[in-house]
């Protein structure tokens, strides 16, 4: 391992793609991501990678071209943020049913309209059904570890599935932390040669790839990615066991923090849960039992190791940095609501939406929705969703 | 390459790239192109395929009427995809990785080459991948039922360009995309029929042996959707060539040249006539329509023999 | 209920001719559905396509697995492609041919209990419509095989409709009202 | 032949047999049917470079029959042929096809 360095979260993420020297790189810049494909391409330039750099004309050319270049044998990668992924869409489908093993850094910033390049999750959320594998990260280390690691997940031969790494929107990547990166050659061995599972450009065996797939077969192909789903588990796990091995850093479906006796307990993605670990800390000082889980793998959703990671919690606040506008609660309360249903667990559930378009959430904020938690554990009715700092 | 062919495939099928068993309609163009271009190429191919007739009709899991490397992602990114493609070559190539040749070719209707594949199209020609994008223009949305396209002649009859009591069909003259390409700067940009299946031979082979992009703009007669009869493609397609409505040109690294210059130039009426979807031009209130199609015929072929020099 | 599986080539007109049945009996107040199965077959090929009549509310949504009758509307698709699959016990085949019915029924080498019966569908268009269009007068045969209605006010539904599609020309709505009811009069196999 | 179950198909959909189209039969879409004179044939190819089926079989740079299994009956190599050695004939009407049932390809020794 090299010794500890200050990069910002772009730069972590664009030194994580130069040690993985993909074959080949298609991308087309955005607020927040841009800077990724900047670097990148200085790479390219300036000789320190074998990848063959498309500078696409758009992020759907960025998504097809990745998808052709996968399908033509090749580790292929691609970054984008909000408005690209969205542009993406149709080809982002298409990349996981392909069973295409495709990374892709998401530096998550809010969707149009009004347009604004802060961070949320409406982007990562937008596409949680799509099929791909999705990990997200605290800080820049965990994003950068993630990155290396989604390279092992999506190619593994049980898999075979794209993978999106999430990273906050200048929360993450546009502020300098510390890094303690792999070496180049760590990360080589540690990625290992990729083979694909079919090329297009095996001259003794054309195949053809995207057909048409009607009622009769369409159904099998969607139940042979479900299976790739089932895998991600074990293969999360295996691949996290030796990255722990090589880096003493553990990884695990979502890192628990202080939930051994806690009786209250807020759960999220990204960058926040890193704010929440003092509040916890800060209400612990108080003899408050709070705790807080900090998930790091959203599709698929380990919903029975969660489960168990809330024994004894009483009351829980989930935190959703995007809405779904069902008015039932944002996506990661709804799963997780419907991972209890079955498990006759005496715990109440609330939602804090919270952070949208880049609202800071700051420690104190943090608080209050703790002290929430106890109250509603102390018999104060609670509120189903909390739109948590928006003005009245 | 000549995969080996299993026994139950049949003879006529031996040595082609695109094989019988498509579900093409009755004397569709797009087969005879794909054919005749194939035939042009004698390295290991990668095609991408647009979404349209082509591609819904000749990939129908599990079985594939492709003999060569075939993908297909999506309508309107048959380019990207193929930049993609080729770009995995070159990658591989420049690793050791690979030695054979490959030859990369996009095909793609009008609707995903004129309209929706207008961007992708005109990225990858920037770029300056190497491939062939060949367009086998048919004039309308033919997949979906017939709807208009930029491709789509002025006055034609389609689903949506109908004609009314009050709108005699479709309104605009077509985008003329091989200019367009052809403003791309690439070295190779032509414009062919597949009735005169040499010269879009021929064709394919020059755009092939270029190191760049090019692009071929073919002709392609549906008989459902132009309402002629099945057994008369051809005929049509070379009357379109006689009218001049469909001029067979090429631009070679910047120089026009035409490459087949019709003995007798007939009138546009005879291009129009044996076509359903013009039967209301021949209506005395729309006669202007195909004075003005003759007019903007002429103007074309005027400007194209200015710039190959012969005016 | 009466379920129907109508037989016929891409671009002939099967879902035009499933449709128009269903419209007909649908202005009696009868209830409807007509749909055709979408493939990726093109113009030539055989197609399928399928008309549900009843007197009460239709809640299916799936397709016709064994219909009561079976309509060919192209004499070529006879021993090309399994007409008679699935077909009820004593349901009723309908093929456009200038055959007699007991010699389809000897070809196909049906049972007894196939009620089979033929219409020259071709002839009588091209005489009454002046081309080969056989979809209307197989309206008529099936009417008089099934019985959907009386004659009469089949012939008024099915001019009603013929209006709104032929409203520019009326010369073609008549030929297809003569054809319809000479098909009535013609089928064969009646009390076969 | 029963379709095979999800664990036993390639995954992403990938179709690994090429040409395998060629298998399905696109035969039964023809209503007429092309004839082949070998006596007239002076072998210019030009309807195998307009078969929209690739139907048209061809040995050594020789036609040598119709590929009945694919010929869909558009009859275009019967119109581009400058000497009118192929004929359109209807398939016959109304009739149960007894006599083609067997007729793969039309063959040289017909």
């Amino acid at each position: 391992m090299k010794p500890q360095i200050a990069l910002t979260g772009n730069e972590a993420l664009a030194l994580g793609m130069r040690q993985i020297n993909p074959d080949v790189v298609a991308a087309y810049p955005i607020t927040p991501q841009t800077e990724v494909v900047q670097m990148f391409s200085q790479f390219v330039a300036d000789g320190e990678v074998d990848t063959e750099f498309i500078t696409v004309e758009s992020e759907h050319s960025a998504m097809s071209a990745t998808v052709g270049a996968a399908a033509g044998g090749c580790r292929a990668m691609t970054a984008t943020s909000a408005n690209g992924l969205a542009l993406m869409w149709e080809i982002v489908y298409i990349a996981a049913s392909l069973r295409l093993p495709i990374v892709m850094p998401l530096i998550n910033r809010a969707l149009s309209a009004p347009i604004n390049i802060h961070c949320d999750h409406s982007d990562a959320m937008g596409v949680r059904d799509s099929g791909w594998i999705q990990l997200f990260g605290e800080n820049a280390q965990q994003a950068y570890d993630n990155l290396i690691q989604a390279v092992r997940i999506a190619e593994h031969k049980n898999v075979r599935l794209p993978v999106i790494v999430n990273m906050d929107g200048f929360i993450i990547s546009h502020a300098v932390e510390n890094l303690k990166p792999l070496t180049d050659q760590e990360v080589t061995d540690f990625i290992g040669d990729y083979k694909p599972e079919y090329s297009l450009l095996d001259p003794g065996n054309p195949i053809t790839v995207g057909p048409l797939d009607l009622q009769d077969y369409y159904f099998e192909h969607k139940r042979q990615q479900i299976d790739g789903m089932e895998h991600v588990f074990d293969v999360v796990a295996e691949v996290a066991r030796e990255f722990k091995e090589l880096t003493g850093r553990e990884y695990g479906f979502f890192e628990t923090y202080k939930m051994d006796d806690a009786e209250i307990a807020v759960l999220g993605l990204g960058s926040t849960m890193g704010t929440a670990r003092i509040a916890v800390d800060n209400l612990r000082a108080d003899g408050i039992k709070a705790g807080l889980i900090n998930l790091r793998l959203f599709r698929p959703f380990p919903a029975g190791q969660l489960i168990r990671a809330l024994n004894g919690v009483k009351v829980l606040g989930v935190f959703d940095r995007a809405d779904t506008f069902s008015l039932n609660g944002g996506p990661l309360f709804l799963d997780v609501k419907a991972s209890l249903y079955d498990s006759s667990r005496d715990l109440k559930v609330v939602n804090y939406i919270y952070g949208l378009g880049g609202r800071d959430i700051n420690v104190s904020n943090i608080e209050d929705i703790l002290r929430e938690l106890v109250a509603i554990k102390e018999g104060q009715k609670e509120k189903k969703v909390t739109y948590y700092g928006v003005r009245e | 390459m000549t995969p080996e062919v299993n026994q139950e495939t049949n003879r006529a099928q031996i040595g082609e790239e695109f094989t019988s068993g498509h579900r093409l309609c009755q004397g569709c163009g797009a087969s005879i192109i794909v054919h005749n271009v194939l035939k042009a190429v004698d390295t290991p191919v990668v095609v991408s395929v647009a979404t349209g007739c082509l591609e819904v009709s000749s990939s129908i899991y599990p079985q594939s009427a492709w003999n060569c490397s075939f993908i297909h992602n999506a309508f309107e990114n048959a380019a990207a995809t193929l930049s993609g493609v080729e770009t995995a070559y070159r990658a591989l190539k420049k690793q050791g990785r690979i030695d054979d040749e490959f030859t990369f070719i996009a095909f793609g209707g009008d609707g995903g080459t004129y309209d929706i594949g207008f961007q992708s199209l005109s990225g990858a020609m920037e770029r300056g991948h190497d491939m062939v994008y060949i367009c086998y223009d048919n004039q309308a949305y033919m997949n979906t039922g017939i709807q208009r396209s930029s491709a789509t002649p002025q006055g034609a009859n389609t689903t949506t360009s109908p004609v009314g009591s009050v709108i005699p069909g479709k309104k605009q003259f077509r985008k003329d995309i091989t200019e367009i390409m052809a403003a791309h700067n690439i070295p190779y940009a032509a414009q062919a029929s597949p009735y005169h299946w040499k010269d879009l031979r021929k064709k394919v082979k020059k755009a092939v042996a270029i190191d760049g992009p090019a692009f071929i703009n073919v002709l392609s007669v549906c008989p459902r959707g132009w309402r002629t009869a099945e057994s008369k493609g051809m005929e049509i397609t070379k009357i379109a060539v006689e009218t001049l409505y469909w001029p067979l040109y090429e631009i070679e690294e910047g120089q026009y040249h035409i490459t087949h210059k019709p003995k007798k130039i007939k009138p546009v009426e005879e291009w129009l006539k044996p076509q359903g979807r013009f039967k209301h031009l021949f209506k005395e209130e729309n006669k202007d329509i195909i004075k003005i199609l003759q007019e903007r015929v002429n103007e074309r072929w005027e400007r194209l023999l200015r710039l190959a020099g012969e005016k | 209920m009466l379920e129907i599986r109508w037989h016929g080539r891409g671009g002939q007109g099967s879902k035009t001719a499933s449709i128009l049945l269903a419209k007909i009996a649908s202005a009696t107040g009868k209830h409807i559905q007509a749909f055709p199965e979408y493939g990726p077959e093109r113009m030539g090929a055989p197609v399928l396509a399928y008309t549900r009549i009843s007197d009460g509310p239709i809640h299916l949504h799936c397709q016709v697995e064994t219909p009561d009758l079976v309509v060919v509307l192209d004499p070529t698709l006879i021993g090309t492609v399994d007409i008679t699959q699935n077909l009820k016990k004593g349901g009723n085949l309908i093929i456009n041919s200038d055959y007699e019915p007991d010699k389809i029924r000897d070809k196909l080498g049906l049972a007894a209990d196939v009620n089979t019966y033929t219409i020259d569908a071709n002839t009588i268009s091209e005489e009454e419509i002046g081309r080969i269009f056989p979809n209307t007068p197989m309206l008529g045969a099936i009417n008089r095989v099934v019985n959907l209605m009386d004659q009469d006010s089949f012939l008024n539904q099915a001019r009603e409709e013929l209006k709104k599609k032929f409203s520019h020309k009326p010369e073609v709505i008549e030929g297809n009202m003569r054809s319809i009811d000479m098909a009535y009069r013609e089928v064969k196999g009646l009390n076969g | 032949m029963a379709k095979k179950g999800w664990r036993e198909l390639p995954r992403g959909g990938v179709i690994k047999d090429p040409g395998s189209a060629s298998k399905y039969r696109t035969g039964s879409w023809r209503v007429k049917r092309p004839l082949w004179s070998e006596e007239k044939c002076i072998q210019c190819l030009l309807c195998h470079v307009y078969c929209p089926d690739i139907a048209i079989d061809v040995e050594e740079g020789k036609v040598i029959g119709i590929d009945y299994n694919h010929c869909k009956g558009c009859g275009i190599c019967a119109n581009q042929c400058p000497v009118q050695a192929l004929e359109m004939i209807s398939e016959d009407k109304g009739d149960v096809n007894d006599e083609t049932e067997e007729v793969d390809h039309q063959k040289k020794s017909e």
